[in-house]
Order: structure tokens, then sequence, then C-alpha cells
């Protein structure tokens, strides 16, 4: 197991190694100068000059990335160039937001789509599985924006019983996460629905049965783990789909993450906030696959970390 | 001193909503709309203008003097002016923030402001760390030489980046200063909750006895413009900085009692068409009086609800120089055929219209893209995020037109040269520079120069009209097409006091915090 | 060795019963009737679409618009009303069928392409090749599609193929990890075994019988694929990669108009709509295509 | 025994829907079970069997079966007419059931001890400290040792026997009034089944169950029946005591199925070439010589290998052509592991050659020759047929791999291939799930037989089928054998088969071989102790002779994993006369 661990932990850090390298690549090679944008509109050539200097802009690709490198590993993520904030700070103020985001919806789309799934798989072929799965497609169709805003229109305006967007309290949590698990839940039906419809066809559930287990063990109890597994491995790629999604959600819910931070970055060619919210978010999906494939063979105890 | 508004109360708390992040409220650097204001109320300089104008004032300086050759400006101090940590302000302190502005070490995107000061070029050269045309006479007497006659120069004074810091705190905080403002102004920060809220707290030792009004202000941040107006209309929110989201308007503004709160107001804003005066066929003076002819800016404003004024030259009319006899080029397709067909193209051509890709841009590019067709150019669109559009425009054959929507230009101060300088005049015409039709004119770059130098107040008059034959000569080489100045639509909950004009401030956007006030404290 | 054909066995004519063709079987069950139908009728809409409105996708009628500006809802002249520039809405969503039929058929067939053959190659070769393809794909997956979408766009001319690609290069990878775990175990059943030791080479083991078993995996993924691509295409072409405007795809008609749902919601509505009847229309065909292809679900209507 | 009975089926009619419209599986079947009786149902593949059981438990699989006649009455409970919170109680409580596989039919990712609690509780109020109580009761009662500890773990770190076990287990924790046991020992090699049985005995003495059990082993019937049920085609076609149905069978299809029994000692019938090539040795067909496979397990801190099976170690044997070697032993002994190393699907070391050629450094082409000589049937033959594909291309499917004819050629050969095997040419276009499981079986050995290969390795590939089907089989087989001359690998722990069809046998215990000879040397005179419990272990078909306790196993089988370097000890063979090899063995 730590053996294990210790591989893929040193595997993670090189990928998290390339997508840094690719990454700084890329947005080297982009045509915005960020030094024009530091320095202004009236500022003079030599202005421009003396901060590419400072920041070290003027180096060859390698040097820079080296530099940005060895600043990494002492935890400094250099500063933004448009809001002038460490960048870790920016970051680290945002993320438990995100995290926070992340974990409601996560457990929205499970508790939806799991149970959309789980029904859609017992009543297989009749109208209710035909409702629930167009009604999948609508989660996964419908736009984002749009479906945040109508909630929150219903649920928070009309309605009042949550509050008009902002960050604090589980009422805060519970309409963006819906939002975003809406979406996921979509996916996640479909991929219950059809291992679902695997499992029950074993036999192992028909021993549960003839046991005179009531539906629910039987559901719950025997099928469930066995049709859990695909949505443990989901539940690891989930994590990067979710940065998609996170951007137009925090903004409608005015939710302090880091979807919002990487997304006006993008807007502003903000180098420094790019790359530092890119390797975040690249660690959080690395380690969500990890977390998947260590967990899951405390789901089904016939897999073994390898 | 001030005259009080004798309705206004004391006390109270507001909230404002945001969408973007608040970037650093270090004077030197924060240069974005949104910041501008908040700066303004954290800091004063030794010049302002009068709340809700544009009419000069001085502020921390009690009084100035110009000597007759306008190159040297002496500045009296306002005693007893303290800063927030309680320290008294004084002469050195504004020759530091001078000092500190212009180095580059700062990074300060408004040095080029103070180019005129004597010794500007050593400093900003690294040759030296002390401007030699700021001296401290006294503690309270501040005296400025200039290179040259500048006639924007109190102006300059008046922008934030000249806005004075105390040496101590910035030196404590370092780069972090911007997070960590200290200033003599209305108010001091009190919180600052990265990507969710600032505070800002009354500062009960201002120097403007009576003012602010309002005890706590409170910014939160990352809210989208449709949900701040919603929670506008819930009573959660008193200002929506973002202002009324296009999707809401004419919701708003049919609803008389919604559209009582909404003031209208002019802004110091054209939105243009840049078309580059180094590419073919906008090397060409017909063309690109063609395409002035072409767009048909009434509808255009239509698309917009009603949100601007159609524009025929490039100030803005509320600004001093503006033209009100000027009537530009008419709607008129046939000559603008007749135009092309004049430069070679008769049957039009190709090209590129690149546009910042927040709504309403997109839709305005495509208006004019549907206007430019009628006459045969065949304009395909580059909707791209401002960086990028920025980045095109400052490469010499990077665009042949960009649509200015959202990127460009609020002026920084309320003065006919600075349409002119960075992005008319051939500084602004370089790499990376945001001359984005990279017209250069020699001759009106020595005209602008000129009539800069008539720093006498008494000429205001003269050197207005001098800058009104400038843009006059701009607009016979046409190196834009101007389209339309937005007007500004600041709405607010029926707590909010205050004369109207305070709303539409032309240097407070979205409103002059330091004058406002509730209505419903006691 | 003897003849190829070992003459000790007699030959026996097989019997000549044709097998019920998938079509045939398919146009037997209502749902994936309907499912044909609406793929034909928007295949049709979009070739057709010149032909079918009489006005032009990007023409900013005059009388398109109220006074204020406000787009027109639908009515007589305009079906199913008009946008915020005044344009008919009916014709732009005709038109918009072409990039998104393009974006997501072609664009999320190749996502599922590459997906597939990455995951079922990594999930079969279990050694060096299968790790080495499984980190890449690790490493792509934590590689932000955004920003590489971004950068493609500065570097090459952006175009309605370069937004596929971009689609394509970005979405494979969850596909990838999904058909890699399944594939691993597939590699694990004895009928596989079996086919090695008739000397089955690797590719007929990987293509004639494993891919089949994929299937049900593929039409899920693929069809939800469908509107999660053609609403990406509307964000990339935001941010200046992919169709530009007045160039419409169902896709950026949402994404420009979404603010104005509650002024506006036919212009959210009706794209929405088209959105998800044609993912639903696929799903119902990949449904049926399931079980038909299923033997052991015959007999289930 | 009381006079009224514990079960009454009557007149129960059968049905599933299917492409076709509806048809009875089972039609107008009546019994009655009394108390503490033992009733056998047995008959061919496919006659209802399973389908009556899951009746009785109204577990039909859904929506495509369904009771369309008769009763079912408990005591005094109709079951039919119960809804399904009633039968809810009644399942696992008053009746249960072992299902027929017992490797899949328990939860694989849940504690055997969770499984087995969960039973207890849901019909018994009790604490779950209780019912953890009658579990460890019910476990030591099958007699699973260490039965405490044993709770924690999963049924894949249990043998086959064990998960029966388990079962069995689970059945009678609540002790039902009727126990279904559907084929439960098909699966088990003859020492287990010996074992499983005596305990189903064992319980039925304590409490007085009633047991109804289907197979289709006749040594099982006459060892445990008191009445026995004869179905085929969904209808009893004869009922009565087990001594009257050994004795005077009154139809023809159960005097058919007695006669299909393999019995031992009955395969002296066939001789003649076997003997021949003693001394004749023509160039061996295969030969293993000193044959190791090993499989690393990895653990410990840094993931590397700490310890081995010894899945195989160090076999040799070599098979003439025309010739049938058997190799038989028990669970887990390293059968299907050699014959998988001979089919070159697990790397191993030492030698191996098939018809001269040594299979290690071959090339592509070449390899993919040697694979024309040699074909496999596997132990299970649903699991080896590509579900997805028809069985008529699966078995044209290595004539296409070869380049054989054209494909015309090949249909008219696959055609000509099922109905050498049995079938139906026009069944060619079903799929393997529409075949009952002696079908499949066929298919399976007409696709090994489409190449000619020189070597067909038969694993397990009869013990699923019932004995009419299975003696179908053997048939075959032997015909094909006299026809084209192909040498077989033969795998089975059904001893009787063994001795059916073998020229010479193999007997393996832990890898290794530890006697081998021909077929009269290991039956007549068995050496090693432990061929001689094996063939204690069988059954005989004959209620007569019916024991009353089997040997029961003094251990746990030792497990082949070994820690590194600690390789077991080789066994060294002596040949005791005529070719007659015995391990030496000091400990048994
Ligand atoms: N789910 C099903 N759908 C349709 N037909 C089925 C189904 N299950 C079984 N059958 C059919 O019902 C008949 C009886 O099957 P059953 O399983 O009872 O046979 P069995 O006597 O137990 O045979 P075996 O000895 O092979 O277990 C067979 O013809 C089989 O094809
Ligand atoms: N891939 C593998 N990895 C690790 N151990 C294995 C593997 N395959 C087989 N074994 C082990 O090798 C030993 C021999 O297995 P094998 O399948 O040859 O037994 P068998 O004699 O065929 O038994 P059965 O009668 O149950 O089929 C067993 O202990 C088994 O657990
Ligand atoms: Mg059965
Ligand atoms: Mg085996």
């Amino acid at each position: 197991m730590i053996a294990y661990l210790a591989r893929r932990l040193i595997q993670a850090a090189l990928i998290l190694l390339g997508v840094s390298l690719i990454t700084f690549a890329l947005l080297y090679l982009l045509p915005a100068d960020p030094v024009r944008q530091i320095a202004g509109r009236s500022a003079t050539p030599q202005t421009v000059e003396s901060i590419r200097q400072q920041l070290g802009l003027d180096q060859p690709f390698i040097v820079q990335y080296w530099r940005y490198l060895t600043n990494l590993l002492s935890g400094d993520l250099g500063r933004s160039y448009i809001q002038r904030s460490e960048v870790s700070e920016l970051i680290v103020s945002r993320l438990p937001a995100s995290l926070l985001l992340m974990v409601g919806a996560i457990l929205c789309e499970l508790v939806i789509g799991l149970s959309m799934g789980l029904i859609a798989a017992v009543k297989r072929g009749t109208a209710t599985d035909q409702a629930l799965m167009v009604g999948s497609f609508i989660g996964v169709s419908a736009p984002q924006f749009v479906v945040g805003l109508l909630l929150l229109y219903v649920f928070a305006v009309k309605l009042g019983w949550f509050p008009i967007g902002g960050y604090g309290t589980w009422r805060h949590m519970v309409l963006p996460s819906l939002t975003l698990g809406i979406l996921g839940a979509g996916w996640y039906s479909r991929m219950m629905r059809s291992s679902m419809i695997d499992v029950l066809r074993q036999d192992y559930v028909r021993t549960a049965r003839a046991k005179g287990l009531a539906q629910r063990a039987v559901l719950f109890g025997h099928a469930l783990p066995n049709a859990i597994l695909p949505v443990v491995a989901m539940i690891g790629i989930d994590i990067g789909l979710f940065m998609g999604g996170i951007v137009v959600v925090e903004s409608v819910f005015g939710w302090p993450g880091i979807g919002q931070l990487a997304w006006q970055a993008i807007q502003r060619v903000d180098i420094p906030i790019i790359m530092g919210v890119t390797l975040v978010s690249a660690c959080a999906i690395v380690l969500g696959n990890l977390l998947a494939d260590i967990v899951a063979p405390f789901i089904d105890p016939r897999i073994k970390l390898r | 001193q001030e005259t009080l508004d004798q309705k206004a109360k004391q006390g109270g708390a507001i909230t404002i909503t945001y969408k973007d992040d608040v970037a650093t409220l270090d004077p030197a650097i924060g240069y974005d709309w949104q910041n501008w204001s908040m700066i303004k109320s954290l800091f004063d300089g030794l010049m302002d203008y009068e709340p809700g104008t544009t009419k000069l004032r001085p502020e921390l300086a009690e009084s100035y003097e110009i000597s007759p050759d306008g190159k040297t400006f002496t500045f009296k101090l306002r005693k007893g002016v303290k800063f927030h940590n309680g320290r008294e302000m004084t002469a050195d302190d504004v020759k530091y923030s001078l000092d500190r502005v212009t180095n580059p070490k700062t990074q300060s995107p408004g040095a080029g402001f103070f180019a005129s000061i004597n010794g500007y070029e050593d400093v900003a050269g690294g040759k030296s760390e002390s401007l030699s045309g700021v001296s401290v006479v006294d503690p309270s007497t501040v005296k400025i030489e200039l290179s040259r006659p500048d006639a924007t120069f109190l102006h300059v004074m008046a922008i934030n980046f000249s806005h004075v810091v105390p040496k101590e705190e910035v030196e404590k905080y370092g780069a972090d200063f911007g997070k960590h403002p200290v200033g003599t102004g209305a108010y001091k920060m009190a919180e600052w909750t990265l990507g969710q809220r600032l505070v800002f707290e009354r500062n009960a030792d201002y120097w403007n006895k009576g003012l602010p009004y309002i005890d706590k202000i409170t910014f939160e941040i990352g809210q989208e413009p449709i949900v701040a107006l919603l929670r506008l209309q819930n009573g959660e929110v008193d200002v929506p900085g973002d202002g009324i989201p296009p999707a809401k308007f004419q919701e708003v503004m049919a609803d008389p009692e919604q559209k009582a709160r909404v003031v209208e107001g002019g802004q110091l804003q054209t939105g243009y068409v840049t078309m580059n005066t180094t590419m073919a066929p906008f090397d060409n003076v017909k063309v690109r009086q063609a395409v002035n002819m072409a767009i048909n800016k009434d509808r255009i404003v239509k698309l917009i609800n009603n949100r601007a004024v159609p524009a025929n030259q490039p100030l803005p009319p509320s600004m001093p120089g503006y033209d009100k006899a000027f009537t530009g080029y008419a709607f008129d397709v046939e000559k603008a055929k007749a135009l092309l067909g004049e430069a070679g193209h008769p049957e039009g051509f190709e090209t590129e219209l690149f546009v910042m890709n927040t709504d309403p841009n997109p839709r305005i590019a495509q208006a004019i893209q549907q206007d430019l067709a009628a006459i045969g150019i065949k304009a395909s669109i580059q909707s791209l995020a401002q960086a990028n559009v920025i980045a095109a425009g400052g490469e010499k054959d990077g665009a042949p037109m960009i649509w200015s929507g959202g990127m460009a230009w609020i002026a920084d101060f309320p003065d006919p040269s600075n349409f002119y300088g960075p992005i008319l005049g051939c500084g602004g015409a370089v790499q990376g520079g945001w001359n984005w039709s990279w017209y250069c004119n020699k001759e009106l770059d020595e005209k602008a120069a000129a009539a800069d130098s008539i720093v006498d107040p008494a000429k205001a008059e003269e050197r207005a009209k001098l800058w009104s034959d400038i843009y006059a000569k701009i607009m016979a080489d046409a190196p834009w097409a101007p389209v339309f100045n937005e007007q500004r639509f600041t709405m607010k909950s029926p707590r909010m006091g205050g004369d109207d004009k305070l709303y539409v401030d032309p240097v407070h956007i979205p409103i002059n915090y330091d004058y406002v006030y509730v209505n419903d404290v006691q | 060795m003897t003849s190829p054909i070992a003459p000790e066995i007699p030959a026996i004519a097989p019997p000549a019963r044709p097998r019920a063709g998938v079509w045939s079987r398919l146009a037997k069950r209502p749902l994936a009737l309907t499912g044909l139908v609406i793929i034909a009728v928007t295949v049709a809409g979009a070739l057709l679409a010149p032909y079918l409105t009489g006005y032009d996708p990007n023409e900013q009628l005059f009388d398109g618009l109220t006074l204020e500006g406000a787009p027109l809802p639908p009515s007589a002249t305009f079906w199913l009303g008009t946008d915020l520039l005044g344009r008919d809405l009916l014709t732009r969503i005709l038109h918009g069928a072409r990039t998104s039929l393009i974006i997501g058929i072609v664009a999320n067939g190749a996502a599922l392409l590459i997906g597939t053959l990455v995951g079922i190659t990594a999930g079969y070769f279990r050694g060096y090749i299968g790790a080495a393809l499984m980190r890449f794909t690790d490493l792509m997956m934590a590689f932000p599609a955004l920003l590489l979408a971004i950068c493609l766009a500065a570097v090459f001319q952006p175009s309605l193929w370069i937004v596929a690609m971009v689609i394509a290069l970005v979405n494979w990878v969850q596909t990838a990890r999904i058909i890699f775990t399944e594939t691993s175990s597939l590699a694990e059943r004895e009928f596989i075994d079996a086919e090695r030791t008739i000397g089955a080479s690797t590719g007929r083991i990987l293509f004639r019988h494993i891919l089949p078993h994929l299937l049900p995996t593929i039409i899920v993924w693929g069809t939800l694929g469908i509107s999660t691509t053609v609403l990406l295409e509307a964000t990339l072409s935001y941010l200046g990669i992919g169709v530009q405007p007045p160039t419409a795809s169902w896709g950026n008609i949402i994404f420009e108009n979404q603010t104005y749902f509650q002024a506006a919601p036919w212009l959210v509505f009706f794209p929405g709509a088209a959105i998800l009847a044609l993912a639903l229309a696929f799903n119902l065909v990949g449904d049926a295509l399931r079980d038909i292809l299923d033997p052991t679900q015959r007999g289930r209507a | 025994m009381s006079d009224k009975p514990v079960l009454d089926v009557a007149g129960l009619t059968i049905s599933v829907r299917g492409e076709d419209g509806e048809r009875a599986v089972v039609s107008d079947l009546s019994f009655a079970l009394g108390r503490g009786e033992t009733l056998c149902i047995a008959g061919e593949s496919g006659s209802g069997k399973s389908m009556t059981s899951l009746a009785i438990m109204a577990l039909l699989p859904q929506p495509a079966a369904r009771i369309s006649a008769g009763s079912i009455r408990l005591g005094d409970t109709d079951l039919i007419d119960l809804d399904e919170r009633r039968m809810r109680r009644i399942r696992g409580n008053r009746i249960a059931m072992i299902f027929q596989e017992p490797m899949t039919s328990l939860n694989p990712v849940l504690s055997i001890g969770r499984q087995l609690i969960e039973a207890i509780e849901a019909h018994t109020g009790v604490s779950r400290v209780q019912s953890r109580q009658l579990a460890i009761e019910a476990l030591t009662a099958v007699r699973i040792p260490e039965a405490e500890s044993r709770l924690k773990q999963y049924p894949h770190e249990l043998s086959g026997g064990m998960r029966q076990r388990v079962m069995i287990a689970m059945a009678l924790a609540l002790k039902p009034d009727v126990l279904i046991a559907d084929e439960p020992t098909t699966a088990l090699d003859v020492t287990v089944q010996g074992e499983v049985l005596e305990l189903l005995r064992d319980l039925q003495r304590q409490h007085g169950t009633s047991v109804i059990l289907i197979t289709h082993d006749m040594g099982v019937v006459a060892e445990m029946a008191d009445r026995v049920i004869i179905m085929r085609n969904g209808r009893m076609v004869e009922q009565g005591k087990v001594a009257d149905i050994f004795e005077r069978p009154a139809v023809d299809y159960t005097r058919e199925l007695l006669a299909a029994v393999p019995r031992m000692g009955t395969g002296a019938a066939r001789q003649g070439s076997s003997e021949t090539t003693e001394d004749a040795k023509p160039a061996a067909v295969a030969v293993a010589q000193d044959l190791h496979v090993r499989f690393d397990l990895h653990g410990g801190f840094f993931g590397r290998v700490n310890r081995r099976v010894h899945a195989v170690e160090g076999v040799s044997f070599s098979i003439a052509p025309n010739e049938t070697l058997s190799l038989v032993g028990e669970s887990g002994c390293g059968k299907s592991t050699t014959a998988k190393a001979l089919a070159g699907l697990v790397p191993y070391s030492g030698e191996l050659a098939i018809g001269g050629r040594n299979l290690s450094g071959l090339g592509r082409d070449e390899r993919k020759a040697v694979r024309r000589d040699v074909q496999m049937i596997f132990q299970d033959p649903y699991a080896s047929l590509d579900p997805r594909m028809r069985v008529g291309d699966l078995v044209a499917e290595p004539l296409l791999i070869h380049n054989i004819g054209t494909p015309r050629e090949r249909t008219e050969r696959v055609a000509a291939l099922f109905e050498r095997v049995g079938l139906s040419a026009d069944q060619m276009e079903r799929y393997p799930h529409e075949f009952s499981g002696g079908q499949r079986q066929r298919i399976c050995i007409a696709r090994a037989l489409a190449l000619r290969p020189k070597l067909i390795i038969a694993d397990e590939s009869v013990s699923a089928l019932d004995v009419s089907v299975q003696a179908r089989v053997l048939q075959l087989l032997k015909e094909l054998q006299r026809e084209f001359g192909v040498a077989y690998l033969f795998i089975s722990h059904d001893m009787a088969v063994v001795e059916n069809i073998s020229d010479r046998v193999a007997v393996m215990y832990l890898g290794q071989i530890v006697e081998m000879g021909t077929r009269d040397q290991i039956f007549s005179n068995p050496r090693h102790p432990y061929t001689r419990r094996l063939i204690e272990a069988v059954p005989v078909p004959d209620p007569v002779r019916r024991r009353t306790r089997f040997a029961r196993m003094d251990r746990e089988i030792p497990s082949p994993v070994r820690k590194l370097g600690d390789a077991p000890k080789k066994l060294v063979l002596a040949d005791v006369g005529g070719g007659h090899l015995v391990a030496e063995s000091a400990d048994r």
C-alpha cells in the first residue's frame, strides 16, 4: 500500500511537471505581451523594457521555466500581473470555496444521479424509466447559466427558501451545488443505469432475494456496492469536468471560488494566475483519480493495488 | 470649506456589488474603472473635481500657483491632514509619492502621465530615484517644475497615480501595499476577504469635516449583474456596481417605480471603429471615409436599447473641445460606395473586424459588419478575449479594424488631450501601443503640443478651440469611425440619497462614495 | 498437412437463411424510428436550410426589432421569433444545424474514436505500452482544456474544423479512461483466451471481440457527448476559437442569449430544444442499436 | 415421517415468453415432499429442473417467465397467491435454496459474515451480536475451520468447496423446513463433493429438513435420494423410490439415462491402440519436460514480489498421437495451468514441444502454425464463446484466421462440423446463449476440430453436462480420435469419466505429478495414497452400495503459495513396473 502510494505519488508529480511545462510553453507562445498590460497605455518603451527585465521576461524560455519551478518548490507561484497580489494567496483564499462546492456538487450528483439510475434500472423499459432518461438528457443539455438563474429565481427570489447567492452557510450551498449536480446527475444516472442493469442480472442478487431480504436491502446492500464501482472511477474523471461548469455557476451564485479567478485570468491573460490555477486543478484531478483508485479495493475487495 | 448637503444624514451602511475581482488598491498601480473610484475614496490627491462635475478644485492642496511660463507649479498644502495611521501628511509625502509612481520598480501603468516633470527621464531610466523637478519648499509647500508647459498638469495632479501615500506604510507592506491601502481619504479599509468582500469604514479623522456621510460600505465581489439586480429588487443591495444588465434594461425601464431610481448621465466615453492606416486598403483615406459613411449609427444605438447617443467625432459631448457644430460623415450608403469606387475598390474587399467578446460588443460588431456588407466590404468578425484584441491592435499588421467597445476609452481625466496622445498620436503608434489605427500625423502632434502648452486658465477657451481643430483634422483623415457615446445608467435602492449627479459622477464610477448618503438612518 | 479443406468431412450446403438487417430491425421499434426521423429531419433541415425559410440567416431585419431594440416573440412572420439583432431565429437554427451537427457528430465521434482506441489498447496491453498510454491520458486529463483551446486559437486561424479538432482533443480523455477500465476486465475473460488459442491476431481480438462488448458504454458516452460538445463549441467560439459571428450554431445562439432568457425565453428555449432533440434522437437509436446488437437482450422491445 | 407433506406441488406449468411467443418449459408437474425426505430431481439439461425450483421460491426470471397454472402449497399456504412481502418472509426462513453456481452466487464485494448475518437478521428478531453468534455456529456446522475469523473474509478468498459450504450454511442457518439444492456439487471435485453431501445428510438428520436435490449425477442420486423424479422436456416422466428407479426403471428414458452413467470398471471395453503405442512409440504429439509455472504475488512495503504461486512444479509427460492422457487431481492442483501453458496462454519455464517443435523462441508465423496443431476446449463453454458472435461465425473463425478456403467453402465446412457434433446446420445463425450447456460444449468441440489439430486439450469439458449428453460427447470424442488420430489431454475431476476415456492417467497434487500410468495401472492398482483417496471418493450410482460416511479430509488442502526461495521439494517418481510411475512419498 505504502509502496503503491509512493509510486503513484511520484507518477503524479511527473504528470504535474508535464502539465506545468506544457502550460508554461503554451502561455509563452501566446501573443499577448504581459509587460505591455502592466506598463499601461502611456508607458515609454524604456519603462516597458525595465519592467520586462524586472519580471525576468527577457530571459530565454528555459531560464524562465526553471525559475518558475524553483520558486514553485518554495511555494511561490509569483504575482498576478493584473491584480498584483500573490497568486498563492489568491488561490488559497478561493480554494476552500471551490472544494466545498465540489463536494456539494458531487453529493448532489450522487444522490440525484444514482437514485435516478437505480430507479430506471429497476423499472427498466417502463414509462418511469423513459421519463428519467429524458430527464437525464435535459440535465446534460440544459445550459448551466439558465439552470442556475432559474433555480435562483424560483427558490431564492420567489420562494425565499435560500439566499440569493453568496457564501457562508449550508443554505448558500444548496442551489449552486444543485446546479452543478444536475449536469453531473445526467451522466451518473446513465452510467448507473447501465451498470445496475448488469448487476441485477447476476446470480448473487438472486441469492440475496432467496434469503428473503427486503427489496431495499437487496438493492442497496447487494446490488449497489457492485454497481457503484464504475461510478467511483467516474468521480475521478468528474473533477476535471468540474472546472468547466464551476466558472458559470460560481459567477451566477457569487461563489468565491477558483473558477471565477481562472476565468478572469484567461480573459486578461494573467499568466501567473493561469499557471497557478492550472497546477492546482491538475493536482486536484490527479489526486481525485488516485483517490478513486485507492477507494476501489475497499468497494471491491477483489481489486488489488498494483 | 465644503458646503454640506442639508438633507444629508450621517450614518448607515450600504452594499455595492461587482462581478470581477477588485485588483490592487495601490493608487500608483490601480487602473481600471472599478478600483478607480475606490482608490479615490481611500486616498486624496493635490487636486480633485467638484462632485458630479468635471470642474477642477484643490483638494490636499489648499491653493496653488502657476508660474507665468506655465512650467512651475507651487502647491500650498492643507494643514492637519492625517493618514489613516494617524500621522500627519507633509510635503515630503507628496514628493515621495511622485518619486514612487515614476520609479520603474513600482511598475505603475500611469508613470507616463508625469513625463513633463523635470528629471522624469532619469527616474524612468533608472538613473535616479528622485524627480529633480519636485522639491519640498517647506513641510506644507511643494514646488513642481516641468520641462515644458503642460496645460493638463492640474488634471494629472488629480488622477489617482498622483495620490499621496505614506512612505512608512508602503515600505511596511512592500508589494502588498495595494492590499493594505493607507491614505488620507474619506474612507479607510476595514476588511478585505479576497474574492468575497471589501469593507470600507468611515474615516472619523477626515480633514473634510462632516464627510463622508455613510459609516460603512460593503463591496460584494463575484456577483453576476443579473443576480445583483435581483438582489437590488429584493432590497439586499444598494447599487449594482456593474450597472443594469442589458438583458434587464427594458424590464427595469418599463416599470415606473424602478425607472424612477435610475439616474442617467453622460460619460467621457466614445465607442469607435479603428482602421489600421498602415494596412491596405485602409491606407487609403477614401476607404476610411467610406466606412465612416456606411455605418448606421442610429440602428446600433437602437440595438443597445438607446443607451447611447450617435457620435461623429472622437470627443464625447461633455468634454471641453467637443464641437457641437461638427457634422462629421452622415450615413450615406451611395456616397460610401462611390468613394470605395474612387479608391479602386468598386466591388469592395475582404477584411477583419476585431471585437471583445462580451455582450453587447459582438452584436454591435455584427451590425457594423452588415452595414459594411452593404457597400461591399466583407468583414469577418474575430470575437476574442480582451487581452487578445489588445495584443492584435498593438501589432503593426495585426488588426485591420477594431471595435473599441469594452476596452477603451474612458477618459482618465476630463481634458481633450486625453483622447489624443496614446490613442491617436505618433507615440502610441508603436509595437504594443494603444494607437490601434496606427495613425501618425507629425503636424498634429506639434499642434497638440502647442495646445497643451497653453497653461493659462484664462485661455482655456482658446485651447479648447485648438483641440477642436485637431480632432476635425483627424476626422478628415478618418482613422476612426466614431459610432456612439455611451450613456450611463446607475440604479440605486430607494434608501439612497444625494444629488443625482453624484450617481453619474464623471470621474467616480459607479457613484461618488464620499457624498452620497442613506435616508433611513434614525 | 492435408488440403486446406479437410476432405474427410463432406461439404454440406449451409442453410440460406438471410440475416435480418439492422435497419429493418431498427425500423420495427417505434422509439428508434422516432429517433431516426428526428435525425433525418435535422440533417435535411441543415442541408436545405437556404430553401426552407424566406430569410437570410444573417440579415438583421429592420422590422425584426421593436423600437426599443427588443427582439420579437414568435409570430406568423417570424415563426420562432427574432434575436437581439432582429434576425429570424428559425432560419438561424436551421443554418446553425450544420455547425452543430459537425461538432456533435464529427468532433464528438472523433473524440469517441480516439478515446476508444487509446482505452482499448492501454487496457489490453498491460505492459509499458498500456502504462505509457494511461499516464499520457492522465496528463491530458489534468491539462486544462480551455487553455489548450485558446492557445490553438492563437496559433491557427480559427475555424469550425479547428474547434472540432480541439473538442476531439480534449474530450477523448474521459472516454479513454472508462474504456480502459472496461477493456482490462474484458481482457481477463475466458473467451479472449479462447481466441488466442485459435491464433487470432491482436487486432482481431481487439476489434472483433472486445470492441462489440464496449458498445453500450460507447453509446452512453457518445450520446451524452452530443449536448456537451455542442455547448462546449459555444464556449470556445466565445473565446475566439471556432465559428465567429454571425455564423450561427445552436450552442452560440444559446450562449449569446442566455442572459435574456427571461426577457426573450424563445432565444434559449428553441435552440436548447433542438440540442436536446438531437441528443435524445441519437440516444434512442443508440439504445435500440445496443439491444439489437446484443443478442442476450433479444426479445425485449 | 408425518402424513401431511411439507411441500405439495400440483399441476405446475411454467411458461416463458420469447420472440416467438409463449412456450411452456415446465408442464403439469406434480409432486409432494414429506418431512425429512430427500427428493432428487434428475433429467437432461433444459428439462426445467431449475425453473421448477425457482418457481417454488417465486424467483422466476422476470419478466420472461411466469407460472401459468398449478399450485405450490407449503403446509397450508398457497405460495402462488402470496404477495412479494409475505413471500419474502417465507424465503430463507421456511424454504431455502442453494444455487447451481457456487462461484457466482455469493456477492463478491461483501464479507461472508455480513452475508450470513443479514440472512439471520432478516428473519429473526435477534440482536446483531446474537446473529453473529448464530452465523459462527452455522459455519462451524458446515465444518469451516476457524469460523470466527472467516466471517471477515470475502468470497474470492475461499476455495470453491468452501464457498459452497458457506452457501449451505446460509441456507441452513435458519433451519428451514425445505431446502432446495440445485446441482450443489457439480462444480466441485470428488473429495469436496463427498464432504458437501455428507454435510447435507448430517444436517437433515439433525433438523429433519426436507431436501429437494437437483442433480444430473446418478451417483449422487443413488447416494442421497429417498425418492427420485425423472424429468424430460418440462414433464415428469417417472417418479418413484430410489431403489425402484435404479432397479426397475419403468420408462425407456430412465433406462437410457441409467445406461449412460459412466461406471467405474466399465472402461475395460476400450482397448487396442493405446497398448500398441507402448512399444511402437511414434513421435510424440506433445512433450512436457520439467514444466514449471509460477505466478508472482506482489506485496509488502515496496510492492516487490514476495510470494509465488507454485502452480505447476516440474511436470513431465508426453502424449502420443491417437492417445488420451488424463490429468486428475483436486481443485487448484494445477491442471488448468498445465493446459494453459501447453496452449501458450501462460508463461512457463521448462521444455514444451508440440509436434517436435519447441514452443519457446518461435517467430510470429511459426507460433501461429503451432496454434493450428493444438486446440483447447475450456472448462466453461459459455465463458469461452464470445456471446456477441453467432456460433457459425465462431466455428468458422479459426479457418478464417488461418486463411483456409473461400468464404463459401468455410461455411460449408462449418455446416459439416455442426452435423458431425450432432447439431443442425440451421443453428449456425444462433448466439451462444440460445443453446443449452451441452450444446454449447459441442460447439466448442466443433470449433476445436475445425483446424484438424493434432492435440486437443479438454479442460473439464464434460463436467457440466448431464449424463446422457455427457455420454454422447464422450462418444463423439472417441469417434473423432479413431477417425482423425487426434490426441487428447483430458482434464477432469470425475474419476468415472476418466476411467472411461483415458489411455493413460496422471494424478496431480500441489503442482506435481504423484502417480502416472496406464488406466489399468492407476485404477486397478493405485499406489499413491492420494490416488486411492480420489478413487474412493467417487459415489457409486447404485443405491444398494450406498456408503454411510465419506472419508473426510483430515486437513485443509495445502497451499501452493510459498515465500520466495522456498520452492517445494521435488518429488521423485519411481517406476513400479510397466511404466507405472509413483512418487516416493514418506508423508502419505
Ligand atoms: N430467462 C429465460 N428466458 C427464456 N427461457 C429460459 C430462461 N431461463 C431458462 N429458459 C429455458 O427454460 C428451459 C428450462 O430451463 P432450466 O434452467 O429449468 O433447465 P434445467 O433443467 O435446470 O437444466 P440444467 O441441467 O442445464 O440446469 C430451458 O429450455 C431454457 O432454455
Ligand atoms: N493468474 C494467476 N495468478 C495467480 N495464481 C494463479 C493464477 N492462475 C492460477 N493460479 C493459481 O494456481 C493454482 C493452480 O490453478 P489451476 O487453475 O491450474 O487449478 P486446477 O487444477 O485447474 O483447479 P480446478 O479444478 O479448480 O480448475 C491455484 O492455486 C490458483 O489459485
Ligand atoms: Mg439448471
Ligand atoms: Mg481448472
